[in-house]
């Protein structure tokens, strides 16, 4: 569904993503792993068309995302739910939604359908409807963020890092939440921190070093790969 | 921004210019280029205080122009209408641009970003409408006549154009080594630190007030100085002193010559005084010329003549170690984000 | 009391006036958040579009209008794409300089096309109206439903369409926008299109009660930038609301005290009020 | 040969309309004479060549720009528009030694004695005589002041308050406004009125003065106007929309209706090359470089003593088609003395009132 | 050494603080715990005087500091990190601690005039002491980079020396390890521990990584909708049914 063949990414003379080639099948849940700095929202942003690639290409099913506006990007069905969040603070939660619906302005139908599909995901959203998104807390925040991507109607979703900063709790409503959206049929990039949770509900995962990938493989061989416990998962 | 140390250029390069600036006078074709750097130099003066709150302290202050005005309007009528002589008189203004600029900046410092600017572009106004309006003080729109001249104490005569320029030229020398003192010390670093983030500046116990009014009492002394030394080479004053323009032009001279930098404003103010001397010809398009070039030169230049020309050494040096790779500026590199999105 | 409501009467319609332009200026700061400086030659060029369609092209004062709102929003977009767009990443004192050139430049410009000299360019509605004493110029009063409609306007173009709800939500997230697709370029390009037009708009209900000139601009706008910031930068109430306190306090003042000293008491009231409220009038209800 | 004449002047911003109207008056005379194969200087053939300079109505870039034009071109007069620049000029003309040809009406411009200036159009003193006893004559005491608020207005205003009131007068309301930045004048002209005045005193630019009287017009003022000099009436009922609108208005005797040969020949002449009616300032320092150039002719010298010394006499030998005016004379002070004359709007015409 | 009591903060109708007494003892690591929300960074502001409390006192070493400005509360001692990590970005690691020391320096426009000894004396003293925040924190090698440069997790280090250079006598940290991955998550541990045991400071943080915060508090406190539900040591907090129902939740798998 989603193949990248040999991509770098530069910020001036530094790069930050070196020859990265990946694959993501429909329906799959992939996570990717890596520290601080490896190049994960990096390898997210050159997706979305945030930033250009200095090389290689990035095919989704038939279509050729590098060189695409970030608009175009969103239009074809890859939404990416970025690190911090990125709401529209002073509007409410109910407009951010909709915002989200915003390449699929012309369906009103369609958006009212998919609107309680997401309220029916985070009923809590239902009920803080009308406050400014500002207000919410970080996870209530996070919900709102992960809405408004569903809104845009996905056929990937990639999501950056979404427990940072939450509590236990909620990190584990996230987690629940993001598996759920796989089950019911959206194909899912996860970056995560918190590699074990997400290797918990992932069916592959790669693992991205110094903008390289480095490492590769499905669940069961990450969660028993002795480096990945050390560097990832912790003792 | 670099290390402001770094921002330097070397003393060779400096004693070089300092040389040239001795020299001119004897090389210069007349004695209209004289004036004209003079006119330059006072000028300078003026946008070095601007410097120093802005630059350094990262204020963007809309009412220097009014300062300067206020100096030169102190000396103006004390020497006209009060029967001072002009170094007292002189003294006088740079005393009464502090004392008001104390005031104005504790009011105004209290305000964050383009709140301060406009409102110092209000204050600026005001400072405007009341020299103009105030006729028992100011003589409103008649303006200000038989300003005395700096006297030379039977020394020099400094009504001819030759001393004169000397004398600003003093006075540029001490705003220009103060400033570069000023920007090593501690003090200079508090004032920069406040312009990188005032919330942590105060939470690592610097008191911006204290330190924000201070910076800005010193750019209006600067404004003073500046002004007092105007009124006493044009010896005509009028409100048009004040007017917001040349604000304006205080800053393009500020932004053209590097902002925060320490030759930055003294590049700027000369080279764009002369490119104005020198586009007279084109009269009234002027500006034709002038408006783009100005916005060329702010995109093309954004770190000014001085700014880029360290950019260019800091390049080089890195070129010749490439060893230390990541530390290419990177500032810029924020450019190629939204590239696409927003190309 | 008819001189009370005389005063009353060009207390709005200068407040009309200082609104719109204040309006487009608010816009363009609360979205992109340039402070631009050439707004107020922009409403200039709008003067002397309508002026150039009506006088020399003899085209009817509505068309004039239409046809200078839509010149000076091309101009307004080709500010955007060539200067403001390279600088969007520059420290904010970078695009008060370079607006200022825009500002020198087309000032140039007109003066080059059209000369210096002031000119006057007239409405069909040259009719005075008389209530008992209470006179009302036609013009005057075209200029206050206008500005009126047009606020409505713009209000229901920001709350109830879709594009409208774009420029909001860059106004709050700029990477929030990118986010759900909406092309950063279009809303920046749409913005200044929009402030452009409103300017136009301004200067043509406006110039037939006043002059033509290239320097009209200047002190328009140093109004409007007072009034933003009463109004609270970003805030399209803000900015009706400061155009009124500004209107009203001129022209009360410039009758009950001096009319030499109206304009420190418009500059006066601001200082007065930023040094109680820092924030502005309506800093909070933004949008 | 060739020798420079200095300008400097508003040429951009807020004044340039004024600034350009002066220079246009220059460069035609300018023109003319080059055209003529220019003057004799010393045996040789010498063309006039017009150095000009913007000052933004700067006092401080017009003494910068008379330094360069001094040093650079050697010019030996440099004409200047406004007083600012004049006295900034003032401070060192007699040491740079050039001549000072200063186009303002403010009478201090020759009292200070300044020995190498030449104040070309009349002081306005007799005008302001002139305009007060006619309005109290014939529209009444009740004077309402509506000036400008830029130096020239002001002096003039303060003047014909203190001539009206020593005449018996009564200044009912005093109420200057900013005829170059405001952006209405409805609320000002409304305060006047509202003590309902039998005359309004008004002026500034044309234009805007024109806005202003038809602004009183449109709140119901039915006196007559004393309309300061800088404004010309004939432009001011332009804007004001027809003579109508200025019924009563008394003024300086615009250049159009000036009803002598050298006058409406200088017209015929400016219109074919600027398709415009000139203002007097265009007529004025058209006849004072016709002066300049007559005076170095006769006296074979550059020198601006010397000059000035002769413009005296070339003012008086000058051929009339040059001297729209008709100036024949200049004072110990060196101003150029010029008949005041006093124009009134009667039943929808501009007329010429002799003066008493 | 740091007590409040009874400290309230509104936020128009909001009480982001409400009530909240407590009390962090001399040479401890104190952890704040609580939802996303819960008024703990908001609690450190008030604290750090950066908001003021709308009731309550807040006393440091018996001083009330309940009304002073951040930059007084700074100078009695209290150095902190903030939740994004906030540091000079335009200007060099080392050029970013010899600020941090300015507030025990006194040379003012004078002393730059003249050149004073004492100027030349502070100066070198900043520098010493920035070098001394930078080698206690690991990061010697980078002193001479712009911020802008260097990774994330030397960003977190750098703000944990400019709190260090403010020679405070108690750091407050917000979230100090979030975003770091396990392994360097160790490492914060351990420098934290190197606070208290090296330096002699008090150490306050709010974390949400239970792992670290159950090895490494002595004590925690743990705040939900601004208010106190919990206190204690960390056994008595992990097993407060309180709190494993406002926060942690059943299984603690996710908090890995
Ligand atoms: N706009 C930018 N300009 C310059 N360098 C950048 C920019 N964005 C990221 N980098 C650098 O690129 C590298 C990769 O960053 P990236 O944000 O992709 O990492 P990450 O894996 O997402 O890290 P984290 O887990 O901290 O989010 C880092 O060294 C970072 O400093
Ligand atoms: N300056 C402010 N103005 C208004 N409300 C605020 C302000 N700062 C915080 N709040 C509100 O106070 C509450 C507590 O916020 P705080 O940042 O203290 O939470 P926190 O416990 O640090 O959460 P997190 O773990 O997500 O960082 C939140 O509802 C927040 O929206
Ligand atoms: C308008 C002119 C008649 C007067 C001129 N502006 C001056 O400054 O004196
Ligand atoms: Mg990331
Ligand atoms: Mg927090």
């Amino acid at each position: 569904m989603l193949q990248l063949n040999h991509v770098d990414v530069c910020y001036g003379s530094f790069k930050a993503l070196t020859d990265i080639s990946m694959t993501v099948d429909a329906g799959e849940l992939v996570v990717l792993l890596g520290a601080n700095g490896a190049g994960k929202s990096s390898l997210f942003n050159a997706i979305s068309g945030l930033v250009k690639p200095t090389a290689g290409e990035i095919q989704f099913e038939d279509k050729q995302l590098n060189g695409m506006k970030a608009s175009a990007v969103v239009a074809s069905g890859v939404v990416q739910c970025a690190e911090g969040r990125k709401l529209f603070p002073q509007m409410s939660v109910m407009q951010n939604l909709m915002m989200g619906a915003y390449v699929h302005r012309r369906d009103r139908q369609g958006n009212r359908k998919r609107l309680n599909e997401v309220l029916e995901l985070f009923p809590i959203l239902a009920d803080k409807a009308d406050e400014p998104a500002g207000s919410l807390s970080g996870g209530q925040q996070q919900m709102v963020a992960i809405g408004r991507a569903m809104m845009s109607r996905p056929r990937l979703l990639m999501l950056d890092e979404p427990s940072l900063g939450l509590a236990p709790l909620v990190v584990k409503q996230v987690f629940e939440t993001v598996k759920q959206i796989n089950s019911l049929g959206t194909t899912v990039l996860l970056a995560e921190q918190n590699a074990f949770a997400a290797l918990k509900i992932a069916h592959r995962a790669y693992v991205m070093e110094n903008g390289h990938l480095v490492m590769e493989g499905d669940r069961e061989t990450m969660l028993g790969n002795e480096q990945v416990r050390k560097a990832y998962i912790g003792a | 921004m670099f290390k402001v140390a770094s921002l330097l250029m070397t003393p060779a390069a400096k004693y070089l210019m300092l040389a040239f600036a001795i020299l001119f006078p004897l090389v210069a074709a007349n004695e209209y280029q004289v004036y004209v750097m003079a006119t330059a130099f006072v000028w300078a003066i003026a946008v070095y205080g601007l410097n120093i709150i802005t630059g350094f302290c990262g204020q963007l202050n809309l009412a220097h122009g009014g300062f300067f005005a206020i100096g030169a309007y102190t000396l103006g009528l004390l020497t006209a209408d009060y029967g001072w002589s002009f170094w007292p008189a002189f003294l006088g203004a740079l005393v009464m641009t502090a004392v008001l600029g104390f005031l104005v900046g504790i009011v105004s410092l209290r305000l964050k970003e383009h709140y301060f600017a406009i409102f110092t572009l209000c204050v600026g106004f005001i400072i405007y409408l009341l020299i103009d309006k105030w006729e028992e003080l100011t003589h409103g729109a008649i303006g200000v006549r038989d300003i005395a001249a700096p006297y030379g104490f039977g020394l020099v005569d400094f009504t001819d154009t030759t001393p004169f320029y000397y004398l600003v030229l003093a006075f540029l020398v001490f705003a220009i080594w103060f400033m570069g003192r000023l920007s090593k010390s501690l003090l200079g670093r508090t004032f920069i630190a406040i312009r990188n983030g005032d919330e942590l500046a105060q939470s690592l116990g610097i008191n911006l007030m204290r330190n924000k009014v201070l910076a800005f009492v010193l750019s209006t002394t600067y404004a003073g100085l500046a002004g007092a030394l105007y009124a006493g080479m044009v010896r005509f004053i009028g409100p048009e002193e004040a007017n917001i323009n040349h604000t304006f032009d205080m800053i393009t001279y500020l932004l053209v010559g590097g902002i925060g930098t320490i030759m930055g404003p003294l590049l700027g103010t000369v080279g764009i005084v002369w490119i104005t001397q020198s586009l007279q010809f084109l009269e009234e398009y002027r500006m034709i010329i002038f408006g783009p070039l100005l916005v060329l030169l702010v995109i093309f230049f954004p770190r000014g003549i001085t700014g880029s020309f360290l950019t260019w050494m800091h390049r080089k040096s890195q070129a010749l170690a490439p060893t230390k790779k990541r530390q290419e500026n990177k500032v810029k590199t924020a450019q190629n984000r939204e590239a696409e999105s927003n190309a | 009391m008819s001189l009370f409501l005389q005063q009353i009467i060009n207390g709005l319609t200068l407040g009309s006036i200082y609104g719109l332009v204040a309006l487009g200026l608010t816009l363009v700061y609360g979205i992109l958040h340039i402070p631009n400086f050439a707004h107020g030659a922009l409403y200039m060029v709008g003067a002397f579009m309508s002026y150039f369609f009506m006088v020399d092209l003899g085209a009817h004062y509505w068309i004039a209008m239409a046809g200078s709102a839509a010149v000076v929003a091309v101009l307004a977009i080709l500010c955007e794409r060539l200067v403001f767009h390279p600088l969007r990443h520059s420290p904010p004192i970078h695009d008060k300089i370079a607006a200022i050139g825009i500002l020198l430049f087309l000032e140039a410009v007109v003066q080059m096309f059209w000369g210096s000299d002031f000119r006057r360019m007239s409405s069909p509605f040259t009719g005075i109206m008389n209530f008992d004493g209470l006179i009302i110029p036609e013009q005057r009063l075209l200029i206050i439903a206008g500005a009126f409609v047009l606020v409505v306007a713009l209000q229901l173009f920001l709350r109830k369409t879709m594009t409208g709800a774009t420029i909001i939500a860059m106004a709050q997230s700029r990477e929030g926008a990118f986010l759900v697709g909406i092309d950063a370029n279009r809303v920046a390009m749409m913005t200044f299109a929009i402030s452009g037009m409103l300017a136009a708009f301004a200067a043509t209900l406006y110039a037939p009660i006043n002059l033509v000139y290239p320097a009209m601009g200047h002190l328009v706008i140093m109004k409007a930038f007072v009034i933003i910031i009463l109004g609270g930068m970003g805030s399209v109430p803000g900015a009706i609301a400061g155009g009124m306190i500004i209107g009203f306090a001129e022209a009360l003042g410039g009758f009950y005290i001096s009319t030499s000293y109206k304009d420190i008491i418009a500059f006066g009231l601001l200082v007065l009020i930023l040094s109680v409220r820092p924030q502005g009038l309506f800093a909070k209800g933004a949008h | 040969g060739e020798v420079n004449i200095g300008f400097t002047g508003p040429l951009s911003g807020g004044a340039a309309l004024y600034g350009e109207n002066t220079l246009s008056g220059l460069r035609m005379a300018v023109a003319e004479i080059n055209a003529a194969g220019g003057f004799d200087l010393n045996g040789e053939k010498t063309m006039v060549n017009l150095v000009s300079l913007d000052d933004r109505y700067s006092p401080a870039q017009a003494a910068t720009n008379a330094k360069r034009l001094k040093q650079e071109s050697n010019v030996s007069a440099v004409f200047v528009p406004h007083s600012g620049g004049i006295f900034a000029l003032q401070d060192f003309n007699e040491k740079d030694n050039f001549l000072v040809m200063a186009y303002s009406s403010v009478p201090s411009i020759t009292e200070k004695g300044n020995s190498l200036t030449l104040r070309i159009p009349p002081t306005f003193d007799g005008y302001v005589r002139a305009f007060t006893d006619y309005a109290l004559e014939h529209e009444g005491k009740k004077l309402g002041m509506g000036g400008a608020t830029h130096e020239y207005a002001k002096i003039w205003g303060a003047m014909i308050k203190k001539e009206w009131e020593s005449k018996g007068g009564e200044v009912v309301s005093d109420n200057p406004m900013d005829y170059n930045k405001s952006a209405d004048f409805f609320t000002g002209v409304s305060r006047i009125i509202s003590e309902s005045p039998d005359v309004m005193f008004v002026g500034g630019a044309s234009e805007p003065t024109g806005l202003v009287v038809q602004q009183a017009r449109q709140m119901g003022f039915q006196g007559g106007f004393i309309v300061m000099d800088q404004a010309k009436i004939d432009e001011v009922a332009q804007v004001a929309g027809g003579l109508d609108m200025v019924e009563g208005a008394i003024g300086v005797v615009p250049l159009s209706v000036y009803d002598t040969a050298a006058a409406k020949d200088f017209i015929e002449r400016y219109k074919a090359e600027y398709d415009k009616m000139p203002g007097s300032e265009a007529a004025y320092n058209y006849l004072a470089l016709h002066a300049l150039v007559e005076a170095m002719d006769a006296t074979e010298s550059t020198d601006p003593k010397t000059i000035r010394a002769a413009i005296g006499d070339a003012l008086k030998n000058m051929d009339t088609r040059k001297n729209p005016y008709e100036v024949t004379e200049v004072t110990e002070n060196g101003g150029f003395v010029t008949e005041t004359t006093l124009a009134v709007v009667k039943d929808g015409e501009i007329v010429r009132e002799e003066i008493k | 050494m740091l007590k409040v009591e009874n400290v309230t903060k509104m936020f128009g109708g909001l009480a982001a603080v409400s009530d909240v007494s407590v009390e962090f003892e001399a040479g401890r690591i104190n952890a704040i715990i609580g939802p996303n929300g819960a008024g703990k960074s908001t609690f450190f502001n008030l604290i750090s005087g950066l908001h003021q409390p709308t009731s309550g006192r807040i006393l440091l070493d018996g001083v009330d500091v309940t009304s002073l400005p951040s930059d007084q509360v700074a100078r009695l001692g209290v150095g902190r990190t903030f939740q994004t990590t906030n540091l000079f970005e335009q200007a060099t690691v080392l050029d970013n601690l010899i600020v941090g020391h300015r507030l025990r320096t006194k040379s003012g426009l004078w002393d730059v005039l003249i050149n004073s000894k004492r100027l030349q004396r502070e100066e070198k003293a900043a520098r010493d002491k920035a070098m001394e925040a930078l080698e206690f924190v690991g990061l010697t090698s980078v002193a001479g980079q712009l911020i802008t440069d260097i990774t994330q997790e030397e960003r977190k280090r750098v703000a944990f020396a400019l709190a260090l250079a403010t020679d405070p006598k108690i750091v407050l940290l917000d979230e100090p390890a979030a975003g770091v991955n396990p392994e360097e998550t160790v490492g914060f541990a351990a420098l934290m521990r190197k606070m208290v045991d090296e330096k002699g400071l008090t150490v306050c943080l709010i974390e949400h990584k239970m792992d670290m915060i159950m090895s490494l508090a002595d004590k925690i406190m743990v705040l939900d909708h601004g208010e106190k539900i919990a206190e204690g040591t960390p056994e008595e907090v992990r097993n407060n049914p309180v709190v494993i129902e406002a926060y942690l939740g059943g299984d603690e798998d996710a908090a890995a």
